[in-house]
C-alpha cells in the first residue's frame, strides 16, 4: 500500500481510503496530544493544583459545598460555586455586610477568634513578621489524637492553596490536610508544639484579600455545628453517648474511641477529601 | 526521596505510553511475523536440478513405464511415459505417491522373526537348516521375471515347489487353459480389435489389465460417443466406476454373472444367432433371468445388442467358465478381438491357493500381494518392503522397495503381445535390504545371477530378431546393431514389443460348465503387491471420500 | 501476448481414479494429515461424485474434477481478501495464492462457490526422510494460510524460463502442462489459452456441450466442463437437494 | 473488638471506592467474581490451545471456514453499537438527558470491542501477521476496512475509557492523572465525532463482509454505490438495539444490586429511540429481503424456497426475523400504553437483542450450511469445546470487567451522589 512495497500502484480507492484513515489516525493522535501537553502546561503554570481542587470540590457532596453567608445565616440556602474561594466571589461583598444570626462563639470548643479557620480544619494565624502559622483546629486535633505518623513538606516548598500540605497518618488511614493559604514554608512543628506550619504567605498580608477566603467570627461556630451534626450523624446514634459529651463536644481520641466507624467516610467528609 | 506507589503508578503509565512511540514494537512485530513466515519446523524442498529417468513400475504384474524426476538422487515425482507401447502414458492413481513409498513409516528394514527383530544371518541360517530338512514351496507374486526364474530353478533344485498367485485377469484366462491346454500366461484379450466388449463385472476402467492401453483405448473410441466404435457393456451389480462409464449398463443380481452369460449362450444358440455347434447350457432363460433379476426380453435384447457389431469378446473378472463359454459361443477364441494366443513359449503355473503339498518351508516374494497366506504349517519366509500387520510369516526379511532394485519386466497380463523392458534400479538400496532371489542364491550359489538372466533374455530377443523397439522412436528389432545396444536401449526404459502371432487355437468345451453363483470382489488394488498405500492416497481415501480404503491397506 | 489459461473437462472422459488428485498433491508439496477428513483435507484438485438422484438400473453417476475455477470477472477471493494475498496475474489470468502473505482469515473460502479453497489446520509433516522426496520447485505452506489450485505456477516458471533461455517470448504450450492434465490417463482434463481462438480448447469450451458451474453467479470461470448428458450438463444451475454426492456427505462431527 | 474492626479495614478496598458509593462487601464481591474468573480461566486455556496446536483445535472446516466465532463477533459488535450511538446523541445531538447512561454505554462498548478483537486473534490461522493488513490493505475488500475501523474504534473507546478509569479515587489522587482526565475530558465529544464516523463504516463493513459474498447467493445483496444492502441494514439494526442493550444492561446491574442507578424515564426514552429506529429497520429488512427473494437471488439462478428446505433453517426463522424479533419490540417500546411498564420495555428490549443476534447468526451461519453447487450437501457443524470455551470466556470477560468498573469507577456518579444525599437527609 505504501511506496515502496512491492505490487504498489496509486487507484482512487488507495488515495480516498488511505486519506480518509491518516485523518481519523491523525485526529485520534492530536486528541491525545493535545491533551497531553495541556495537562503539561496546566503544571507549568502551577494550575494544576487549582484543578485538582475544582475537581475534588465538584465531588464533594452538596452537604459539603455549603456558602460562608449560609454558615453564618446571613442568608438563607447557598451554596458555593467557587471552591471555597471568596477571594473571586462576585456576591462576597453583598452577603457580607448583612448581620449573622449564628452566637459568634463556638460550642464548647476552643476556636480562638485571634485565627481564620479554612474548611479543611485547619487554621491561620498572621504573625507580626509577615508569616503565618497554620495548624489543626481542635475537632480536628480531638478526633484524630495523636497521630502514628506524620509527614510535612520540605522547608522552602511552595504550597498552593487547598493543596495537600501535610499529612497525618492514624489507625490505616491517610489525612491531607489542605492548605489553607498559598506560599512558602519557612518552619516545620509538630503536634506539641501547637502547630504545623510557618509560611510565607505569596500575597501581601495587609491586602485584606489575601485572607478573605477564611471563616472568622459567627461562621465558623456555624459551620462547627453542622459539622458536629454530620458526626453524629455519621457515627451513629450508639457511639454518640461514649463519643461525645453534652452539648456534641467531641472527647479527644475519638478515632481510638469509636474503631469501628466508618471513618474513612467521616475522614474524606471532614477534611475535604475525595 | 523514596519511591511511592503513586510514583510508580505515573512512572509504568509514562512507560507504556513512551513506549508505543519507539521503534522497539514494531520492530519487534516485525521479526515475530517474518519468524511465522518460515517456522523452522517445516520442511522446505531442497532446491536442485531435476533429471528425469524412464524405468518401469515393480508394484504390480503390470509394469507400467514410468518416467521419474529426480532431484538430488531422489526421485521426486513420477508421470506416465506417453510414447509407451502398452500404458500410453496413463498410470493407476496410486503410481503418482509411489515415489514417496519407500519413506513409509511401515517401510521393513530389519529382519523380524516372529515379532521380534533378527538378523539376515539367522535367517539364512534357519532358511538353510530348513532347506536341509524337506522340501521348500516358493511362491510368486509376478511371474516371468528374471527374479522369478532364479526362484522357480532354486524349487525345483531342491525338488521343491514353485507357485504363483495368479493376477485376476490371468485367473480369467484358466478356463480356456484347461479347455485347449494352453497356459493362461500364454493367452491375452486383443482388445485393440475388438468391437464390442462385454464385461462380466472386471473393473476394465479401474485398473484391469495395464491400466493405460484400456483407459487410453476407451477415451479415444469410446468415451462421450452415443454411438461409439468400441461399446462397452458392463454387466455387474453395482453401479462400479466401469459400469458408471460405459455404454451400457446391466444392473444385475450380486453373483449372477454366470447365470446371464448361460441365458445370453441359450438365446444365441436358440435364436441361431450365432453359427456354432455347442453344448446348450441347462439353464432355462426364464431361470436365468430369474437369477439375474432382468426379464428375458432384456437378455434377448442384450445378446443382439452383442452380436450387432462384432468382433466381440466377454470378460469375467475372476475363472468363471461360464463367461469363457460365453466367448466359445461368440465364437472369439482365437479370433482378431478376441482370446488370443501370444507365445509359444510359456509354461503355466501351479496357482498358489492350492499349495497343499507337504513342505518345510514355505518362502514367499515380495512380488505376492500381502493378503495372500500360504495354508500351510510349514516354516514360512516372507519378503516384503512394507509391514502389513498380521501375517502368517514366521520370518519377515525386508526387501527392496519403490525402483530400489534391478528387475525386468515381462509381458502385462492378459497383454494380446509379448512385450519385454528392464526396469533398472535409480534409487540407492538401504543395505540392509535384501530381494528373495539374492537370499536364495546365497544358500544355492550355483543360480544364475539377475544381469546375466537379463543380459540372455535381451540376447534371446535379438535373436529373433522380430517385434519393434519403443524407444523415444520405434526401431525394428532386425536394425539394432547387437544385443547390447538393445539391452541399453531397454534399461534405459525402451520397451521391446513382440509381433502378434496370428494364430488360432480350439477349446473342447464338453458340457456346459454348472452354473454357481460366484461372489465377486473386484478390489481396484487386487494385485498391488505393497501391503501399504502411498500416503497420498489419503486424498483418495480419507480426505476425500472418492474411494473406498481398500481393505487390509492402511491409506 | 496476454494469455488466459483455462481448461476444459470432458466429464464423459472422466473415471474418478483420482489420478489427477495425486499428480496434484505430489506436484504442489500438499502434504497428506495424517488426522484429516473428507471436511479438512487438503486436496486442492478434488474429484467429487454426483448422480441423476435415481435408483437402481436408471441411476447415472457422474465424476466431477473441482480445481479453482480462475474466476475471470469480479473474482471473489481476490475481492475480499484483507491483504492482497489473492491477486489475478494479468499476464496469465491465474488466480495466484500467496500463502507467506496469507494471515488465515478464510474470508476467501466463504466466498469461493466452489469451495475450492483449502485451509491448513496442520502443521504440514511428512514421515522420516520423506522430505526428501519434495518437488524442489514449489516451497511447502505452513500451518494457518489457505491454499488452493494455482495452475501448476511452477511448471509456467520453469517453461517460461526455457523459452527464455531459448530467446522466445512465447512459451512452448507443449511444456506447461498441469500435473493433473498430465496425470489424467484418459486425457479428460486439458489446459488452454482461453484468449486464442485458435487453440482446440477454447473451441472445445464453445462446443454446445460445454458448460460452466454456476455460470449465472457471473464470475466468468476459466474452467469448463462439457458432457453429451444433459442432466450432467443440468449440474451447472444450482437446484439444490438434487443429486446426492458422496463425497461432500460428512458425518456429523 | 476494636481490633476486629481494624482487620475488617484492612481487608476492604473501601479506600479505592468512590465515596458515598454503597458497594457490598470486599468477599461478597470476589464471591460474585469466582465463578466468572473460572470461566474465563477455562476460555484462556481454550485460546492457548487454539493458538498453540492451531485451528485443527476447532470444529470449522474447509466449507465451515466460519463458525461460533464469528458468529460471536458479529453479535457483541452489534450490540456494543450503544457506545458510539450514545456519543453520538449526547455530543453531537446535544442530548443530555442521555448522560447518565454514557459512562456505561463507553464500558460496555469497550467490553464488546476488545472481546471481539480478542477472539478475531484466535480465529485468524496466523495471528503475528493480522497487522499485514495495514501494510499491504486491499482497499477493495470489507474486511480491510472492519479491520481498520474497529481497530482506531478500539483505540478511541480505549481513550474514551481512561477518563473513567482515573477517576478512581486512588488514581484521582496523582494530580497528573487527574489533570490529564480533566483536559482529555474536555475533548471527549471529538472522540465520539470520530467514534460515530467510524462505528458507522464498520457496523456496515460487517453487514457488508456478507452482502459482497457473490458466490453464495444466500448472503449477496445490491446494493447503493459500492455498498450492498446488508451495509445499511447492520447499521440500523445496530443503533436501533444498541439502546435496547444499554437497557437491559443496567436493568440488570439495578436488579444485582437492588439500587436505582438511572431517572426512570431514561429506560422510556432509550426504549423509544431505540423502538423507531428497528421500526425503520424492520421496514427497510422487509424491502430488501422481498428484492433479494424475487430479484437478486433469481438472477443468480438460485430460485428462493431453496434456501429454506433445509431445517432448522425454515421460512419461520425469516418470520422470527422480522416479526417476532422487529416488528415486535418495536411497537412494545414506541406504543405508549406498553412503554409505561418497565417490564415490557425490557422484554421488548430483550426482544430486539435476541432479533440482532439471530439475524448475525443467519447471515453467518446458514450462509455456509447451504449449498451453493447442485452437488452439494447441507452442511451441518457443531461447534468444539474449545470454542464454546472461548466464546464463554469473552463473556465472563465482559462481566468481570463491568463489574470491578461498577465497584471502583463513578459510573452512575451523578445518579448516586444524589442518592447518597437524600440519605443523608
Amino acid at each position: 500500500m505504501f511506496p515502496g512495497v512491492d505490487g504498489f500502484h496509486w487507484t482512487v480507492s488507495h488515495i480516498l481510503f488511505l486519506s480518509l484513515f491518516f485523518a481519523v489516525a491523525m485526529t485520534i493522535a492530536g486528541t491525545v496530544l493535545s491533551a497531553a501537553w495541556r495537562t503539561a502546561r496546566d503544571f507549568h503554570r502551577h494550575q494544576a493544583t487549582q484543578l485538582c481542587w475544582e475537581s475534588d470540590f465538584a465531588e464533594m457532596p452538596e452537604s459539603e459545598r455549603r456558602c460562608r453567608h449560609e454558615l453564618a445565616g446571613r442568608v438563607g440556602f447557598r451554596k458555593c460555586d467557587n471552591g471555597f474561594d471568596c477571594r473571586h466571589c462576585s456576591q462576597y461583598s453583598q452577603f457580607a455586610p448583612l448581620p449573622a444570626k449564628v452566637p459568634a462563639d463556638p460550642v464548647g470548643l476552643k476556636y480562638p477568634q485571634d485565627r481564620l479557620y479554612h474548611r479543611g480544619h485547619t487554621w491561620v494565624k498572621p504573625e507580626e513578621n509577615g508569616t503565618v502559622t497554620i495548624g489543626l483546629d481542635e475537632l480536628a486535633d480531638h478526633m484524630i489524637g495523636e497521630p502514628d505518623s506524620i509527614d510535612m513538606p520540605e522547608m522552602c516548598s511552595e504550597l498552593e492553596l487547598n493543596q495537600t500540605a501535610w499529612r497525618l497518618h492514624k489507625n490505616g488511614n491517610e489525612i491531607s490536610l489542605r492548605a489553607p493559604i498559598e506560599g512558602t514554608v519557612v518552619g516545620i512543628g509538630t503536634r506539641n508544639s501547637g502547630w504545623y506550619l510557618k509560611m510565607r504567605p505569596r500575597l501581601d498580608l495587609r491586602d485584606p484579600l489575601t485572607l478573605r477566603h477564611l471563616l472568622r467570627g459567627p461562621e465558623v461556630s456555624g459551620w462547627l455545628s453542622r459539622e458536629l451534626e454530620r458526626l453524629q450523624l455519621q457515627l451513629g446514634p450508639q457511639n454518640t453517648a461514649p463519643a461525645l459529651a453534652d452539648g456534641g463536644v467531641p472527647l479527644p481520641g475519638l478515632m481510638d474511641a469509636v474503631p469501628e466507624a466508618d471513618w474513612d467516610t467521616v475522614l474524606s467528609d471532614t477534611f475535604l477529601g475525595i | 526521596m523514596k519511591v511511592t506507589r503513586r510514583d510508580l503508578l505515573v512512572w509504568s503509565a509514562g512507560a507504556a505510553a513512551g513506549l508505543v512511540v519507539t521503534p522497539v514494537p514494531w520492530k519487534l512485530l516485525d521479526d515475530v511475523s517474518i519468524w511465522s513466515q518460515n517456522w523452522p519446523w517445516i520442511p522446505q524442498p531442497a532446491r536442485g536440478p531435476v533429471d528425469v529417468k524412464q524405468s518401469a513400475c515393480a508394484l504390480c504384474p503390470r509394469g507400467c513405464g514410468i518416467k521419474v524426476r529426480m532431484a538430488g538422487g531422489w526421485p521426486v515425482g513420477v508421470a506416465g511415459v506417453i510414447n509407451h507401447p502398452v500404458t500410453r502414458g496413463a498410470l493407476c492413481p496410486l503410481a503418482f505417491g509411489a515415489h514417496q513409498l519407500n519413506w513409509h513409516p511401515k517401510r521393513l528394514r530389519t529382519v523380524h522373526r516372529q515379532a521380534s527383530s533378527s538378523s539376515w544371518v539367522e535367517a539364512q541360517a534357519a532358511f538353510a537348516k530348513a532347506c536341509a530338512e524337506g522340501p521348500v514351496v516358493v511362491i510368486d507374486g509376478y511371474p516371468g521375471r528374471a527374479e522369478s526364474l532364479v526362484l522357480e530353478t532354486f524349487a525345483q533344485n531342491r525338488n521343491g515347489q514353485y507357485h504363483v498367485v495368479l493376477s485376476p485377469e490371468i485367473r480369467s484366462l484358466i478356463p480356456y487353459e484347461t479347455w485347449s491346454g494352453i497356459p493362461a500366461t500364454a493367452l491375452g484379450y486383443d482388445i485393440e480389435n475388438a468391437q464390442t466388449i462385454v464385461s462380466f463385472g472386471a473393473p476394465l476402467l479401474d485398473g484391469w489389465g495395464s491400466p493405460g492401453q484400456f483407459s487410453r483405448l476407451w477415451a479415444e473410441r469410446a468415451a462421450g460417443m452415443t454411438d461409439p466404435k468400441l461399446r462397452l457393456i458392463q454387466v455387474e451389480a453395482e453401479l462400479s466406476r466401469t459400469a458408471t462409464r460405459a455404454w451400457r449398463w446391466v444392473a444385475i443380481h450380486q453373483g449372477a454373472e454366470a447365470a446371464l452369460a448361460a441365458g445370453l449362450a441359450r438365446v444365441l444358440l436358440e435364436d441361431r444367432l450365432v453359427r456354432a455347434r455347442l453344448p446348450m447350457p441347462a439353464l432355462t432363460l426364464t431361470d436365468a433371468a430369474v437369477r439375474s433379476g432382468i426379464t428375458p426380453d432384456a437378455i434377448r435384447d442384450l445378446a443382439r445388442t452383442i452380436v450387432a457389431n462384432p468382433p466381440v469378446v466377454a470378460i469375467a473378472d475372476d475363472d468363471n467358465p461360464a463367461i469363457a463359454a460365453l466367448n466359445i459361443v461368440l465364437g472369439s477364441i482365437g479370433t482378431p478381438g478376441g482370446i488370443v494366443k501370444k507365445t509359444k513359449a510359456a509354461k503355466s503355473y501351479l496357482a498358489a491357493d492350492s499349495a497343499s503339498s507337504p513342505a518345510r518351508a514355505v518362502l514367499i516374494d515380495a512380488s505376492v500381494p500381502w493378503e495372500f497366506t500360504p495354508q500351510t504349517d510349514a516354516e514360512v519366509f516372507r519378503f516384503a518392503a512394507w509391514d502389513g500387520g498380521s501375517s502368517k510369516a514366521d520370518w519377515l526379511l525386508p526387501a527392496p522397495g519403490f525402483l530400489e532394485a534391478l528387475a525386468d519386466v515381462p509381458t502385462a497380463p492378459a497383454f494380446p503381445v509379448e512385450t519385454y523392458t528392464i526396469a533398472s534400479s535409480l534409487v540407492k538400496a538401504p543395505h540392509e535390504v535384501h530381494s528373495a532371489a539374492q537370499f536364495v542364491r546365497t544358500i544355492d550359489p550355483s543360480l544364475p545371477a539377475m544381469e546375466k538372466i537379463i543380459h540372455t533374455r535381451c540376447e534371446d530377443v535379438f535373436r529373433r530378431r522380430l517385434g519393434t523397439l519403443h524407444a523415444q522412436e520405434q526401431a525394428p528389432v532386425a536394425t539394432l546393431p547387437s544385443a547390447l545396444k538393445l539391452e541399453e536401449e531397454l534399461r534405459k526404459g525402451a520397451v521391446w514389443v513382440g509381433e502378434p502371432l496370428r494364430v488360432g487355437f480350439r477349446c473342447e468345451m464338453k458340457e456346459w460348465p454348472t452354473i454357481s453363483d460366484s461372489a465377486t470382489s473386484a478390489n481396484w488394488t487386487e494385485s498391488w503387491s505393497a501391503p501399504v498405500l502411498p500416503p497420498l492416497a489419503s486424498k483418495l481415501c480419507r480426505e476425500s471420500n472418492l474411494r473406498e480404503a481398500p481393505q487390509g491397506r492402511n491409506a | 501476448m496476454r494469455a488466459r489459461y483455462g481448461m476444459v473437462i470432458d466429464l464423459d472422459r472422466c473415471t474418478g481414479c483420482g489420478a489427477c488428485m495425486l499428480a496434484c498433491a505430489a506436484e504442489n508439496n500438499v502434504p497428506a494429515i495424517p488426522q484429516a477428513t473428507a471436511r479438512t483435507g487438503l486436496t486442492p484438485m478434488l474429484v467429487r461424485k454426483a448422480s441423476n438422484g435415481m435408483d437402481g438400473g436408471a441411476r447415472r453417476e457422474v465424476f466431477i474434477p473441482i480445481m479453482c475455477m480462475h474466476c475471470e470477472h469480479e473474482t471473489p477471493c481476490v475481492h475480499v481478501c484483507p491483504q492482497q494475498a489473492v491477486e489475478v496475474d494479468k499476464a496469465t489470468g491465474i488466480v495466484m495464492q500467496m500463502p507467506q502473505r496469507c494471515l488465515g482469515c478464510r474470508y476467501c473460502m466463504t466466498a469461493c462457490p466452489y469451495h475450492a479453497r483449502y485451509f491448513n489446520w496442520w502443521d504440514p509433516s511428512w514421515p522420516a526422510g520423506m522430505e526428501k522426496s519434495l518437488n524442489p520447485g514449489v516451497a511447502t505452506r505452513m500451518r494457518g494460510v489457505v491454499e488452493k489450485c494455482n495452475l501448476c505456477h511452477a511448471r509456467l516458471h520453469s517453461a517460461k524460463e526455457k523459452a527464455a533461455a531459448a530467446g522466445k517470448r512465447e512459451i512452448d504450450p507443449a511444456d506447461y502442462i498441469p500435473a493433473c492434465v498430465e496425470a489424467c490417463p484418459t486425457g479428460a482434463i486439458r489446459l488452454g489459452n482461453l484468449a486464442d481462438p485458435a487453440d482446440p480448447v477454447t473451441q472445445e469450451a464453445h462446443s454446445p456441450d460445454a458448460f460452466r458451474l454456476l455460470a449465472r453467479i457471473g464470475t466468468e470461470p476459466k474452467v469448463y466442463y462439457k458432457s453429451k448428458e444433459a442432466w450432467v450438463r443440468g449440474l451447472a444451475e444450482s437446484v439444490s437437494g438434487r443429486g446426492a454426492n458422496n463425497n461432500s456427505e460428512v458425518k456429523h462431527v | 473488638m476494636s481490633s476486629a474492626a481494624l482487620t475488617v479495614s484492612r481487608f476492604s478496598d473501601r479506600k479505592w471506592i468512590a465515596r458515598g458509593q454503597e458497594r457490598t462487601s470486599l468477599p461478597h464481591f470476589l464471591l460474585w467474581l469466582t465463578p466468572w474468573v473460572v470461566v474465563l480461566a477455562l476460555g484462556v486455556y481454550a485460546a492457548g490451545l487454539c493458538l498453540y496446536y492451531g485451528l485443527n483445535q476447532t470444529n470449522m472446516d474447509n466449507r465451515f471456514a466460519f463458525g461460533l466465532w464469528i458468529f460471536l463477533d458479529l453479535g457483541i459488535i452489534a450490540l456494543g453499537a450503544g457506545a458510539f450511538f450514545t456519543g453520538f446523541l449526547v455530543y453531537i445531538l446535544k442530548r443530555a438527558d442521555l448522560k447518565p447512561i454514557l459512562n456505561t454505554a463507553v464500558v460496555v462498548g469497550f467490553i464488546c470491542y476488545s472481546g471481539a478483537v480478542a477472539i478475531l486473534m484466535i480465529d485468524v490461522g496466523q495471528p503475528l501477521r493480522a497487522w499485514f493488513t495495514f501494510w499491504h490493505p486491499n482497499t477493495h475488500s470489507m474486511l480491510t476496512e472492519v479491520t481498520f475501523c474497529i481497530s482506531c474504534y478500539l483505540l478511541v473507546l480505549c481513550l474514551e475509557y481512561i477518563p473513567i478509569l482515573l477517576r478512581n479515587r486512588q488514581l484521582r489522587k496523582l494530580p497528573s492523572f487527574l489533570v490529564f482526565e480533566h483536559q482529555l475530558h474536555k475533548l471527549v465529544p471529538v472522540l465520539a465525532g470520530v467514534g460515530t464516523l467510524l462505528s458507522f463504516f464498520h457496523q456496515g463493513s460487517l453487514g457488508g463482509l456478507y452482502g459482497v459474498l457473490r458466490g453464495r447467493p444466500f448472503a449477496f445483496r445490491q446494493g447503493f454505490f459500492i455498498w450492498p444492502s446488508t451495509f445499511f441494514l447492520f447499521i440500523l439494526s445496530a443503533i436501533a438495539t444498541g439502546p435496547s442493550f444499554l437497557m437491559l444492561v443496567t436493568a440488570s446491574v439495578e436488579r444485582v444490586t437492588g439500587k436505582r442507578l438511572v431517572p426512570g424515564d431514561l429506560f422510556r426514552r432509550l426504549g423509544f429511540i431505540s423502538g423507531v429506529l428497528l421500526g425503520i429497520y424492520v421496514a427497510a429488512k422487509s424491502i430488501d429481503t422481498l428484492i433479494w427473494l424475487n430479484v437478486t437471488s433469481p438472477s443468480e439462478g438460485f430460485a428462493a424456497w431453496q434456501y429454506y428446505i433445509y431445517k432448522p433453517f425454515g421460512t419461520p426463522i425469516l418470520f422470527a426475523e422480522i416479526v417476532l424479533f422487529g416488528l415486535l419490540p418495536a411497537f412494545l417500546m414506541t406504543y405508549h400504553r406498553s412503554a409505561m411498564h418497565r417490564s415490557w420495555l425490557l422484554a421488548a428490549a430483550a426482544l430486539a437483542c435476541g432479533g440482532v443476534l439471530l439475524n448475525r447468526f443467519v447471515l453467518t451461519v446458514q450462509t455456509l450450511a447451504l449449498p451453493t453447487l447442485s452437488f452439494d450437501e447441507f452442511l451441518r457443524y457443531t461447534p468444539s469445546w474449545q470454542e464454546v470455551a472461548s466464546f464463554a470466556g469473552v463473556i465472563a470477560y465482559g462481566v468481570i470487567v463491568y463489574s470491578l468498573s461498577y465497584r471502583y469507577l463513578p459510573l452512575f456518579v451523578s445518579q448516586e451522589g444524589e442518592d447518597t444525599n437524600v440519605s443523608r437527609g
